[in-house]
């Protein structure tokens, strides 16, 4: 039957444009992951989850904000599976749920400190201005 | 064009002179003033009967293949338009290349004795070509006219004024006004029309041939040792009027033989004794074969693989066609 | 004629297939095998390859009373003498355009490839195609296209 | 006129069901041509082939049309049937009211009247048929193998044991290939020289077998049972009937910067060299762009020190022409490029190799004499790591996305190989599965984990950066579900490999077919393996697809098999059905010439009697044994005199004019 999780999985797939499917279980993405220590749920996991439906799951998990949205597991992927965009997707779905919380660019600076790396504040700044 | 028929004859009669040549095709007086035909001329004091002005606008690259074959070398008076057909040729290795010495000759456009009549001149004794301006001796006096108004439908559509095969250019350093047309107008124009009318339309052109061959006798493309429609033992040909297939497709099927090899000369409307608008049907081809895979003017070369015995693994489907939309 | 042709509903419109040796008829047989059927007025004519197909074979069959002419070929890229089928899709693309030039309805003709494996396509293909040409009705227009006066 | 046969058959009841078969027999009988009419049960069985038969003695039939199931089923047995009654078998026709009649019309009138203009289309097809015979063409008694690996070899071998002669041509200096530069071999870990050398050695020995190493093959043209190839035998600047393979010039030779291509340029060699010591022939060649005499003029100290005088700088290029009746294919492979793979940062660090690298580092003849030592400061590694399915399995673009089959096998050789001889090193190797599929390989594998304690990781590197001299190499280890970092000192990539380079314009010289990957098409992945889709070449080894030496060389013999049961031939029969040109009719436009895919026309001058008078004429002319009759030219002739045999213009329109009667 077409539960809500059902609905959510097709949210977070039509979001992503991820065809979760392509994945061969490798695990090059976890390898390559930066941020891999400070994740309970690991990014070979995100997709095997999104696979069985297990939303709930990734948007409770700490993982969903400690991922730098560096986009290393995109780049190494031998199958283009795309996995950062799946956590893209479930950030979406959570904000969504939450309502309007945005960042406004002028708040920003206050927030930053010298030692961020570049990357780290655009990914901060995708993150929180959702 | 008197000033440079005269130097096409004292050129012509230089090199039947010296030997470089053996032989010359050009245009002789005809009946009437306008009926110019392609005559050989053997020697220079024949040459006293060569002519060369505006009625000169058959293409002699047909009579080539014959000529070619014999020994001796022809020089051969082609215009423009008449070197595509030449190239043409030489890529069907239908013409001798070393037995023709191609003389390039400068053309301002050939002229139509039924429009000059259409503008109420008749009784015509003599036309004299001044540039853009003809003054034409009449029994009722003398006449004026531009140039430009009495053009023949191939010389409106010109194909431009370079020779694209000669081993030496005539030209009289006048700088000849390149006419502006828009060759597929009228394709488009009936392109335009619904099936219905179109189909009106080419019943009523094509129900007024007489089957004389003129059309594929003139064309130099459709020169085949034996033609298809002659020889009986093909799967088209019935001399008698008995099967109404040949008479009905006779045009598609020649207009299908010679796709992708037409250079439009447009000699085939020109010679039409019913005035059928054949170019018509070759024209719509080219503008078919241009749109889909890429402008080709056949004869602009001499290697380069016609669009029909080519492709590429991105053509259209022929889909394309019934998907057009509009009326069915 | 052995039917007589009448101009109302159940008008029996005859369709001549070319199909290529090595994937379209294999097709056709394909769809035999799978008992699919479409309409029994679509002959099938055995060719080697879709370039074999001579325009002439097509106004023939138009002029000789056929109301609908398909010519089925392998995929671009697949046929058995690996370039028969692209020339073939050139020549048909401007036969169709000249049909169409011509006045003649733009639905008579049509090139479909077919895969020796596509049984299915080719019996949905040869029902579409009957269906459309039962729209167009009899095709009355190539057989005089010189006669002077029109069958009415 | 003919005298015509028909023959309706029920098949059971998939005809006789849906179409009256005795109206189909009725309707026929008034076709003109037609002298019999019957119908059977099963015409395909023994009782109505004999009825055939029978009819075609007692009517002195011309032609026989068989109204029963598609051609591409029975037309072969009823032309068998035609041959035993005498009669032509290519005066037979199928009019196939089976699969496309009575199987997909339910209607019982309209598939009968169906059939009725099915059977008279085939009549009237067969009205025009002429007998027909198929061409033969004489077939070169020798064969050419394309590449010296193992391959190539064991298809020579075979075949000239057969007691053909065979000509091997071999791109690089000796015969061997890849195999040469491998230490040992799975599963049975016996040396690979040891196993190949006698092999080539008994390749160069054989009198059937003529090498052609240092040379390439640079045009093909022909057809089965005779091609025609011209070799291009490269200079290599040295006389080889005098010299001895005394190696003395290649050991005085100043010019040493060149990099060694056999040790996968671990190290170096001279300008003039030797590739490996039982490299045959034992012929040392000058590398052109690394000779100073060939750069300078100065030097020629080898020339200066050879006792056989055999250095000839003078020396050209040779262009050969040989006939052969066969082809083989036997390109074999090479390991892909890594400049798309930068995370495991190969090009960076010394001490990441490929595994092709690791075969030279530990064979005996290697840069290292067999001692396995890190290539950055020779010494002795503590910690390897292997990294499985790099630039395979890969659909992002950066490698392949086939399995290259090999890799998990030597990858276990070489752990097993390094732990045995190096028990305190520790081995790991990160894979996503370990792929083992052939007889005692798993058990191979096993004992590599099991006895050698190879440590197998499941997951994958995602990073390999130097720091301080160590490799750290980051991966996953999906089971404990962890991110490990490794301090390694040397780093084997099991790389992906392609198709040699040369394959791409080798299969455009023989017109073979060949995938996006380069790899050669064979005919039918399962029941023709060997064969290419272009008739009389075949493929053997790496060059069809990945496989370990034990399937290289079972699909070699499979190759040479195939080619000893040509050569058997002393003629080839060829499909009859092809195109003919009429020369009275033919403009000599080479349009067909431009169409035809397998260049089966040519062009002469001829003298034809046209019009009363000889005149010579350029006509096209087609070679019966390479045209495939499709009939393209056929279509782009204007005057109709090409034409088909079997399919002709008048036979296709009498069939248009019987469907539309």
């Amino acid at each position: 039957m077409y539960t809500a999780e059902r609905e959510m999985t097709e949210n977070v797939l039509r979001i992503s444009n991820v065809n979760t499917r392509k994945c061969m279980k490798c695990g090059k993405c976890s390898g390559a992951c930066p941020a891999f220590d400070k994740m309970d749920i690991h990014p070979h996991q995100f997709v095997s989850m999104v696979e069985k439906g297990d939303i709930e799951g990734l948007m409770n998990s700490k993982t969903l904000w400690s991922c730098l949205s560096c986009f290393a597991c995109v780049e190494r992927c031998p199958r283009n599976v795309e996995p950062a965009k799946l956590i893209e997707a479930v950030r979406l779905s959570v904000i969504r749920k939450q309502g309007e919380n945005r960042l406004k660019a002028d708040d920003i600076p206050v927030l930053l400190d010298d030692e961020l790396p570049q990357q780290a504040i655009v990914s901060a700044f995708r993150k929180f201005s959702k | 064009m008197q000033r440079i028929f005269g130097l096409i004859k004292d050129r012509v009669g230089a090199l039947l002179a010296d030997g470089t040549v053996d032989r010359v095709i050009g245009w002789e007086k005809g009946e009437f003033l306008y009926d110019h035909t392609p005559a050989i001329f053997n020697a220079e004091d024949d040459l006293v009967d060569l002519v060369y002005d505006g009625f000169c606008a058959s293409n002699l690259s047909k009579y080539l293949i014959d000529e070619s074959k014999k020994d001796g070398k022809i020089l051969a008076l082609l215009k423009p338009c008449d070197t595509y057909n030449f190239n043409q040729l030489i890529k069907e290795h239908r013409i001798n290349r070393d037995n023709v010495y191609v003389l390039g000759i400068e053309c301002r456009g050939m002229l139509d004795i039924d429009k000059i009549r259409a503008l109420g001149i008749k009784g015509i004794e003599k036309v004299e070509e001044q540039g853009d301006e003809l003054y034409i001796q009449t029994i009722y006096g003398d006449k004026t006219c531009k140039r430009n108004e009495v053009l023949l439908e191939k010389c409106i559509n010109c194909k431009g004024k370079e020779h694209v095969a000669y081993d030496e250019l005539v030209t009289s350093g006048e700088d000849i006004p390149q006419v502006e047309s828009n060759r597929f107008e009228d394709v488009e124009k009936l392109e335009a029309m619904t099936s219905d009318e179109r189909f009106a339309f080419w019943r009523g052109e094509l129900s007024k041939c007489i089957r004389c061959n003129a059309c594929r006798n003139v064309c130099p493309i459709c020169s085949c040792v034996e033609c298809v429609f002659d020889n009986k033992d093909s799967v088209v040909a019935s001399k008698a009027n008995t099967d109404e297939f040949e008479e009905n497709l006779f045009h598609i099927i020649r207009a299908f033989h010679v796709a992708g090899r037409c250079t439009d000369c447009g000699e085939c409307s020109r010679v039409c004794p019913q005035g059928i608008p054949l170019h018509l049907l070759n024209r719509k081809i080219i503008k078919d074969i241009n749109e889909f895979y890429g402008e080709y003017q056949a004869g602009q070369d001499t290697n380069s693989l016609g669009p029909l015995t080519d492709f590429t693994k991105e053509d259209v489907e022929p889909s394309i066609i019934t998907e057009k939309g509009g009326e069915k | 004629m052995s039917i007589e042709k009448t101009e109302d509903s159940n008008f029996e419109p005859l369709i001549v297939a070319f199909c290529c040796n090595w994937c379209s008829y294999a097709g056709a047989d394909l769809a035999g095998t799978s008992r699919l059927s479409y309409p029994a007025n679509v002959k099938i004519i055995r060719v080697p390859c879709s370039c074999r197909v001579n325009p002439m074979f097509i106004l023939r069959a138009f002029q000789r009373g056929a109301d609908g002419v398909i010519i089925c070929g392998c995929h671009p890229g697949d046929c058995h003498y690996s370039t028969g089928n692209y020339y073939a899709r050139r020549r048909m693309t401007l036969l169709f355009s000249m049909l169409d030039y011509l006045g003649i309805e733009r639905g008579r003709t049509r090139v479909e490839w077919v895969s020796a494996a596509e049984g299915v396509k080719f019996s949905t293909v040869m029902n579409e195609f009957s269906k459309t040409i039962h729209e167009l009705g009899e095709n009355k227009k190539l057989r005089d296209l010189r006669c002077k006066e029109f069958l009415d | 006129m003919q005298k015509i046969g028909v023959f309706v058959c029920w098949c059971g009841s998939n005809i006789a069901a849906t179409v009256d078969v005795k109206a189909v027999v009725d309707a026929v009988s008034h076709e003109p041509g037609v002298v019999y009419a019957t119908d059977y049960q099963y015409m395909c069985s023994e009782g109505g082939q004999s009825q055939i038969r029978q009819a075609i003695k007692d009517f002195g039939l011309t032609g026989i049309v068989v109204c029963s199931c598609s051609p591409r089923m029975h037309e072969s047995t009823f032309r068998k049937t035609a041959i035993s009654a005498g009669l032509n078998p290519y005066m037979v026709e199928i009019a196939n009211i089976r699969e496309q009649c009575s199987w997909i019309h339910k209607d019982r009138e309209d598939a009968t009247e169906k059939a009725i203009i099915l059977a008279r289309t085939a009549v009237a097809k067969l009205n025009l048929n002429r007998p027909l015979t198929p061409g033969e063409s004489p077939v070169v008694k020798r064969a050419l193998v394309i590449g010296g690996g193992i391959a190539g070899i064991q298809s020579a071998l075979d075949i000239a044991e057969a007691g053909y002669e065979v000509d091997i041509v071999e791109k690089s200096p000796t015969i061997g290939g890849k195999m040469a530069q491998l230490d040992k071999t799975f599963p049975t870990l016996d040396c690979a020289a040891c196993i190949l050398t006698p092999k080539m050695v008994d390749a160069a020995s054989n009198e059937n077998i003529n090498l052609y190493t240092y040379s390439e093959v640079e045009d093909v043209s022909g057809f089965v049972g005779n091609f025609t190839v011209k070799i291009r035998k490269k200079a290599r600047s040295i006389n080889a009937d005098i010299c001895s393979g005394c190696g003395v010039c290649t050991e005085k030779c100043p010019s040493r910067k060149a990099k060694d291509e056999f040790n996968m340029g671990l190290s170096n060699r001279g300008a003039i060299y030797i590739p490996f010591a039982q490299a045959i022939p034992n012929v040392p060649v000058i590398d052109r762009e690394q000779c100073i005499k060939f750069k300078t003029g100065k030097c020629g100290l080898c020339e200066m020190n050879c006792p056989a005088g055999a250095i000839d700088f003078k020396q050209q290029d040779e262009l050969v022409e040989r006939q052969y009746g066969a082809i083989i294919v036997a390109t074999g492979f090479k390991p892909i490029s890594l400049e798309n793979f930068d995370e495991f940062s190969y090009s960076q660090c010394p001490d990441v190799i490929t595994s092709l690298e690791l075969e030279r580092i530990m064979n005996a003849a290697g840069p290292t004499k067999g001692k396995l030592l890190r290539p950055s400061d020779n010494t002795p590694p503590r910690t390897m790591v292997f990294v499985q399915c790099v630039g395979s399995r890969d659909t992002s673009g950066c490698g392949k996305t086939y399995c290259s089959k090999i890799c998990c096998m030597y990858t276990a050789k070489h752990a097993m190989l390094i732990k045995e001889k190096y028990p305190d090193i520790d081995v790991h190797v990160f894979y996503i599965d370990v792929r083992t599929p052939g007889k005692n390989f798993d058990e191979f594998y096993r004992r590599a984990v099991e006895e050698y304690g190879v440590n197998y990781i499941k997951g994958m590197v995602g990073k390999v950066a130097e720091r301080n001299g160590k490799l750290l190499v980051q991966g996953s280890d999906l089971l404990a579900d962890d991110q490990i970092i490794i301090e390694a000192d040397m780093v084997v990539l099991a790389t992906a490999i392609e198709p040699d380079e040369s394959a791409r314009n080798l299969a455009t010289m023989l017109t073979a077919s060949i995938d996006t990957n380069d790899f050669f098409t064979e005919a039918h992945p399962k029941l023709r393996p060997v064969e290419s889709p272009t008739a009389g070449v075949y493929l053997s080894g790496v060059c069809q697809g990945p496989k370990d030496i034990p399937e290289t060389v079972a699909q070699a013999s499979a190759a040479a098999a195939k080619v000893i049961g040509l050569l058997a031939k002393d003629k080839l029969r060829s499909n009859p059905c092809v195109a003919s040109s009429n020369e009275m009719l033919c403009n000599g436009c080479s349009t067909c010439e431009n169409v035809c895919p397998y260049g089966a026309i040519s062009y002469v001058s001829k003298e034809i009697r046209s019009a009363g008078k000889m005149e010579v004429r350029r006509v096209a002319e087609v070679n019966e044994a390479i045209c495939q009759g499709c009939g393209a030219c056929t279509v782009v002739c204007p005057s109709g005199a090409m034409d088909l045999k079997g399919f002709t213009n008048k036979q296709i329109m009498a069939e248009v004019d019987a469907i539309c009667r």
